[in-house]
């Protein structure tokens, strides 16, 4: 509960200070030509915001399911030394398979841009 | 809780983030061969004129999560120095799992920092923020491999845990893979030099390339906040922490901390930034089998 | 904060999670309301675990399981959104469902 | 990071990039590469009248009060505000920085008003129709269209970018079409301008280079080199450099040019002529457009670096190279 | 102050998760969501589980990333620059939604609920560690195994050289020595001109017989969008 509220109050005080250092800024409002997006000089056809074409997407779908594997290692970790080599050999174990997945992908190539 | 932690924290992230505005000037001025003397002048005096700037708004921003970026990643980089113990018992926060609080606030950095660079509708910002998550994403495996390495000795996710461990002998000596792992995640999570995707130079400065006045004075003090977060948890982790002889733990503390901080910088502006894709394979495939041969050699010297 | 508490909550969460699984057309929408369900089953076994079952560890496994089956379920809801599309340049479930045809 | 002085945006035309890179070493002012982070935008060199409209959408990014300084530039006709700066270098600096503190502000040149007119269209009074339709916040949205790499047809980002991009050679401007961050087609309007001795010098091109790659200090202190004597061997330095790991940063075989080398391969001569103090080996870009094609935006922003700006400007010379769009 | 903490977590989880299906912005749609979640978390720090209290927040940040970037990639009007309403049966999603939580609140209600709850200063990680590891390598093996299986499928069924699309580029080993040029960026023999430009070197990792295989390859296979290009290329 202790360090629910210690992040709830570190959290407000930041906000605090962040809309405190906005209050005290200059005009508030941009004319139209001021709030072209920064190109160099250049304008853009469209809105910036788009189905953005994200090129390693493939990466990140293997990324949650191996980043599963954290959930168990934590625990593992604590009581690691009281297990000893069995808990490093099921951890080895463990890894190696989800190894294998990653490997698979490097081999299709998800981790150059698509 | 230990509230006599809260000044510590607050100086921290106060002189923390003048020591390396300090730092950066003389690395920047040594290695450009000039005199750090009147950067440094210059950086304090405009940090203030920074401040009263105008606000600039886009044609259509996503305006509370641009605006409320640079407060979250504020209060992340508090969020994980409080898990960080100053002295015997002395951590803001408290928790029998702090060091997967530590991993939490990584990755809550990827949000945060991509809501930056998404809000504003721009393509600079835009690509920048996507760019991060390419590389903010991979980078959180060698850190969590590196932090539960630390974890193992410690037999307890506690990072008060963690530093008792350390009375013996540092972790930087048993792990020795570990520092310069982690040092790599804590240029990703700060955003600077050959992890700086997010606000990359030939993006016009990214993810804050549309940031005006005190929107961008405060995002770069919330990267400065967080390097110190970073800084002295790396502190803990592998030097021990507050541990050592005559002086008092914090001052140990602030001392390791100063010395990482270092570190951070010089690796800022002495290595380049590869392409994106080439950093996304090489995270995946260089540098997370490195930290499985890291794991496993902590396991073994910790058995 | 009581076990029925808790478990009221986590049946508000349920509810509005089967309203979004129900009545979104796009299937990444749909996903968010199986995320949601997912979230208010895992306050529930955390309710039970910490209220019911004395901190029996089977009970936290439980809570991974959950959080498996969420990963599992986005990667490979998300592959399929991905190969539907390139297929169909479409992701809306009657495409899905014309797909099964 | 933000060290040093007075941040200044630097709208640099042609004859003047050596003076600019100069400029930067000086500590009274910090270059910045967006006008959102600029109190004082510096219009230097020699600016093409077509660029009239660009330099007034810069001049309308920078944040109130606006403060702009001509330096070594003539003013295009209806830019009538700001100040003349001195023509040296240190005199030009701290003319700039006091600018920052003593300007009451300049209006903007251009029309306020949105690019297409959006408030009170639509159901919402948002601009738009539908999902997709209209001009909400008076812009389009982005369509799909097809892609070059992956065959997911997502939205294509169309907008032209230049000229005073900083990380681009100045005067550049290209029609670009993105998808995510890969170029999707290129189509360059206007070569770069014609830039002074001191940036055709092997340092001054490294230095264009470590920008790129986030090595900002030791950029400066290849411009610090070569404004003490281009033509001395600086093989100290080219070791320093080397030794960042800079080859290794950039990709391989990215943007093969006539002669058959690559950006790295092009770096690396780049390296040794600073080494032995010559120029360093010319390279032929052949046809620069379809060369940035299917490039990410770093890579390409790399290749564009790797190049010297009489390299760039003699392959966009001949006309039909200017026109490149989508794959062969 | 428990109870207000865990009233507080307990109104922003259902705000948070009420708001996903009410904005237009994916972005934020995907962020409430993960709102939702972390409360979720807190309310389990407040029910004595500090592990799976804080991992949830830990792994839903990053799973609402992805999400984020999914949604982003496949939405009409991602960002909800347009007002949008994408849904159907609307009444009897509502109704389903209400009964299902009317339901299960009876159930609770009317229940007698067992109560046995969790002593203070139990290990609690350490019994989870412990119930981890098991007599057997049962959960580590099954959990291997099934996340072996996600990935493989992530990868088939969403990149495009996966085994239904090019096939020679999919059987063509990566470099492997990892220091050396790990994207496999090894120079082109011969296909670098063959497309006339340079943009596809960085397409053509592996090497350059496999990028000349790619482009023969994919004007022959149904494999969806590519040849859909390939087609609109001819036209234009």
């Amino acid at each position: 509960m202790e360090a629910l509220l210690t992040a709830l109050v570190l959290t407000g005080i930041f906000v605090a200070l962040v809309l405190a250092a906005y209050r005290a800024s200059g005009p508030r409002c941009s004319p139209w030509p001021q709030r072209l997006p920064f190109l160099g000089g250049g304008e853009a056809d469209t809105h910036a915001w788009q189905r953005y074409h994200v090129r390693f997407y493939t990466m990140t779908l293997v990324f949650i399911a191996f980043e599963m594997e954290m959930m168990f290692m934590y625990p593992w970790a604590v009581v690691f030394v009281e297990e000893g080599l069995k808990a490093l050999a099921e951890m080895g174990m463990f890894l190696a398979i989800l190894s294998l997945g990653i490997l698979y992908g490097w081999r299709e190539g998800i981790f150059r841009w698509q | 809780m230990s509230l006599a932690a809260f000044p510590f924290l607050a100086f921290f992230l106060a002189l923390g983030a003048a020591l390396v505005v300090v730092l950066d000037a003389v690395a920047r001025a040594a290695l450009a061969g000039a005199p750090a003397g009147p950067y440094l002048a210059g950086t304090f005096r405009h940090a203030a004129m920074r401040l009263s700037g105008q606000l600039v708004t886009t044609e259509a921003p996503d305006r509370a999560n641009w605006r409320l970026a640079p407060a979250w990643y504020g209060a992340l980089a508090a969020a994980g120095l409080a898990v960080v113990p100053f002295g015997e018992g002395m951590a803001l926060i408290q928790l029998p799992t702090s060091i997967v609080l530590w991993g939490a606030v990584e990755a809550l950095v990827v949000v945060v920092v991509f809501l930056h660079g998404w809000s504003p509708n721009a393509p600079f910002p835009l690509i920048g923020a996507y760019r991060y998550v390419a590389t903010g994403l991979p980078v959180m495996l060698p850190s969590m491999f590196v932090l539960i390495g630390a974890a193992l000795p410690a037999r307890s996710l506690d990072v008060l845990a963690i530093v008792e461990s350390q009375r013996e002998m540092w972790n930087v000596v048993r792990q020795p893979l570990g520092l310069p792992l982690f040092l790599i995640v804590g240029l990703s999570l700060t955003l600077r030099g050959p992890m700086d995707y997010a606000d990359s130079a030939d993006l016009a400065g990214g993810s804050s390339a549309e940031d005006s006045g005190p929107a961008r004075a405060m995002w770069q003090a919330a990267r400065l906040a967080m390097l110190v977060a970073f800084s002295a948890m790396a502190a803990t982790v592998f030097l021990g922490g507050y541990l050592g002889p005559l002086l008092p733990g914090p001052l140990w503390l602030a001392l390791k901390t100063a010395l990482v901080l270092e570190l951070m910088v010089a690796a800022t502006h002495l290595l380049p930034r590869m392409p994106v894709s080439r950093m996304v394979t090489f995270l995946w495939v260089v540098l997370l089998p490195v930290s499985f041969l890291h794991l496993l050699a902590a396991g073994l010297v910790a058995l | 904060m009581t076990l029925a508490s808790v478990l009221i909550v986590a049946a508000g969460l349920i509810g509005i999670g089967l309203y979004g699984a129900l009545s979104q057309q796009s299937f990444v929408m749909l996903m968010m309301g199986l995320e949601l369900i997912m979230n208010g089953a895992l306050l529930a076994v955390l309710g039970f675990w910490s209220f019911a079952l004395g901190g029996m560890p089977e009970g936290q496994l439980l809570a991974i399981v959950i959080m498996a089956v969420m990963a599992v379920e986005m990667a490979a809801g998300f592959a399929l959104v991905v190969a539907v599309y390139r297929n169909r340049q479409a992701d809306v479930i009657e495409s899905l469902t014309t797909l099964k045809q | 990071m933000a060290v040093g002085g007075t941040p200044v945006f630097v709208a640099a035309g042609g004859g003047v990039l050596g003076a600019v890179e100069a400029l930067r070493l000086e500590p009274a002012l910090t270059l910045v590469a967006t006008p959102r982070a600029a109190q004082v935008l510096v219009v230097a060199g020699e600016q093409r009248p077509s660029d009239r409209i660009a330099l007034a959408r810069i001049h309308a990014q920078l944040f109130e009060p606006r403060a702009t300084v001509w330096w070594r530039a003539d003013r295009p006709s209806g830019f009538d505000f700001g100040t003349g700066a001195p023509e040296s270098v240190s005199d030009a600096a701290a003319f700039i920085s006091a600018q920052a503190t003593q300007s009451e502000g300049e209006a903007i040149l251009l029309d306020d008003g949105p690019p297409n007119p959006w408030e009170g269209v639509g159901p919402y009074g948002q601009g738009g129709n539908g999902m997709m339709g209209g001009t909400p916040y008076g812009r389009p949205m982005a369509m799909t269209t097809d892609d070059l790499r992956d065959g997911l047809a997502l939205d294509a980002y169309s907008a032209t970018f230049g000229p005073y991009l900083t990380q681009w050679p100045p005067g550049l401007i290209m029609e670009t079409t993105l998808q995510g961050d890969v170029i999707q087609s290129v189509r360059i309007v206007e070569a770069p301008l014609a830039q002074d001795l001191l940036a055709a010098t092997p340092h001054l091109e490294l230095a264009r280079l470590l920008r790129l790659l986030e090595l900002p200090a030791l950029a400066d202190r290849l411009v610090r080199a070569a404004l003490a004597d281009p033509a001395r061997a600086a093989a100290g330095l080219a070791r320093a450099v080397r030794w960042t790991g800079l080859l290794a940063a950039i990709p391989s075989a990215l943007a093969r040019d006539e002669s058959g080398g690559d950006v790295r391969s092009r770096t690396a001569g780049r390296l040794d002529a600073l080494s032995a103090g010559r120029p360093a080996d010319p390279a032929a870009p052949g046809d620069l457009a379809a060369m940035l094609i299917g490039l990410e935006w770093h890579e390409a922003a790399l290749v564009l670096a790797s190049f010297s700006i009489d390299e760039l400007r003699g392959a966009i010379a001949s006309p039909a190279v200017r026109m490149a769009k989508g794959a062969a | 102050m428990t109870d207000a903490l865990f009233t507080g977590l307990s109104a922003l989880a259902l705000y948070a998760g009420w708001r996903v299906f009410r904005v237009d912005s994916m972005v934020r749609a995907s962020f409430w969501l993960m709102i939702s979640f972390i409360a979720v978390g807190g309310i389990g720090l407040l029910l004595s589980a500090p592990y799976i209290g804080v991992a949830t927040v830990f792994m839903m940040a990053v799973e609402m990333t992805v999400m984020v970037l999914f949604m982003v990639m496949f939405m009409m009007n991602p960002a909800g620059l347009n007002p949008m309403m994408m849904v159907h049966q609307h009444r009897f999603s509502i109704g389903v939604g209400v009964v299902a939580f009317a339901g299960m609140t009876a159930a609770t209600l009317l229940t007698d609920l067992p109560s046995n709850p969790v002593a203070a200063g139990k290990a609690i990680v350490h019994d989870l560690g412990i119930e981890l590891l098991g007599d057997s390598m049962l959960i580590f093996e099954t959990a291997g195994v099934t996340l072996l299986a996600t990935m493989v499928a992530a990868v088939i069924l969403s990149a495009r050289t996966g085994r239904f699309g090019d096939a020679v580029e999919g059987s063509v080993p990566p470099g492997l020595e990892p220091g050396g040029t790990p994207a496999g960026r090894v120079p082109e023999k011969s296909g670098g001109h063959h497309h006339g430009h340079g943009g596809h070197d960085h397409g053509s990792h592996g090497d350059g017989r496999s990028d000349h295989a790619h482009h023969h390859e994919g004007d022959g296979h149904d494999s969806g969008g590519h040849d859909h290009a390939g087609d609109k290329e001819k036209h234009a």
